[in-house]
């Protein structure tokens, strides 16, 4: 299945585009997700923690580790995910 | 929690994303949007409080420089080499706006403040103008001091809130 | 020292006793008799100053609390028993001033500060009211949070400043 | 010879007084000033820094140790000797 993540800051910048897609299975824990990511988006290398202990943004709250997503778009249930790395405001 | 005399109660709290920099007039609209009035004309800050209860105010702004320090790896490039217009300030909505007031909310508690209020820019913010403000009021200046730092560097751990150069 | 850039000039300093409680007022008159205008009204702080090179702002407000904690070992029996209405600072002139004013000096040039302003009251200061502010003007946050802390600290060891407290 | 000592703050309040005379001979040093503080003014105790580290302002300037103070008044060249402990601005 593909997943659409959300990317931000310097990933977006560097991508350049505001969103990826990861192929992923079934429905991934977070853990699988930053795996995908390192693996598919390589580009994306300098923004992306290591999955064991990164999170990423699900449903808008921080999650990590063995926590499940549920792909697919938002009208259908699916989760919004997005990679939240290097913030700088202020 | 052994709070200072005068916070037994929840702390005030406001946090707020606002479009463009953060002028007088933005600032002023913001607070009384969400139904705040100064207590002061000088730190212009919380909600109405008992008076002589806070000891110290304190007001923090963030202001963009013409020289931006160059932190985003794909950026190296260009390190400091040209004059900024201005900053894009980028928010992912709304968890910017509730990570703002989560962490404001936290942070107010873990230091037993009186009231603190945070406002960030969304979009454009010119060179020399403000793109955040964070103003506390507690009891004793050691908290609102240790509040202060303690928020900043949360801010940019935890705050999905990201800036973009705008060369001159 | 290997100073902030934008800092390479010495920093811009002023430092004053007032008579009676720091009103915006009493603060912008006391600016504009040492010749400095405020850069904007949010900070109201130093002297012309390039546009574009200060990154952070800090206002400190120390004010009258009701509940004032008694620090003189002579007014042990006294203690947080009364409501105060007002602190009544007396400074030893002009050594306060200048005391004052090489504080202000030393900690902007330590700190690598763009400029800090420093105003002390003299006489009463009603509850509520503000009996001292620090402006403090910074290319970064860091510099700025220390200084504020390091200079209320030396404030009350090294300025000849005494408060008698005027109970209600 | 007498010296008078400015005092302020709880000093003053606990002395009743804003300024206090102590006997010393010749020229003493602050060292010496301090010490004399401590035996002759024994209500001052408190307020009263240890002779050996402890500063006193001499002509609105903090002086330490051998420090020389020239007794008298003013107008007659002598100093104006200030004891400025326990100071409690801000």
């Amino acid at each position: 299945m593909q997943l659409e993540v959300l990317i931000f800051g310097g990933a977006a910048l560097a991508a350049k585009t505001d969103r990826v897609t990861v192929e992923v299975s079934g429905a991934p824990t977070v853990r699988e997700v930053l795996a995908a990511l390192h693996a598919q988006h390589p580009a994306l290398k300098f923004a992306l923690p290591p999955p064991e202990t990164g999170r990423l943004a699900v449903n808008q709250a921080f999650a990590k580790g063995e926590r499940l997503i549920v792909p697919g778009p938002l009208e259908q249930g699916g989760d919004e995910v997005a990679l939240i790395t290097l913030v700088g405001g202020g | 929690m052994n709070l200072p005399a005068g916070t037994q109660h929840a702390p005030r709290v406001l946090a707020a994303i606002v479009d463009g920099s953060l002028t007088r007039e933005r600032e002023a609209m913001s607070l009384s949007q969400h139904g705040w009035t100064p207590v002061r004309d000088t730190s212009g800050s919380a909600a109405p409080s008992t008076p002589g209860v806070v000891g110290a105010a304190i007001r923090f702004e963030g202001i963009v420089r013409r020289k931006e320090l160059q932190t985003e790896p794909h950026e190296e490039g260009a390190k400091c080499e040209q004059d900024l217009l201005a900053l894009e300030y980028q928010t992912y909505d709304p968890m910017a706006e509730r990570g703002l007031m989560a962490l404001s909310r936290e942070v107010a508690e873990r230091h037993g403040l009186i009231a603190l209020s945070a406002l960030h820019s969304r979009g454009r913010v010119h060179v020399g103008e403000v793109s955040f403000v964070l103003i506390v009021e507690s009891a004793h200046r050691a908290e609102a001091l240790a509040a202060m730092a303690d928020f900043i560097d949360r801010l940019k751990q935890d705050v999905p809130i990201w800036k973009f150069p705008v060369w001159r």
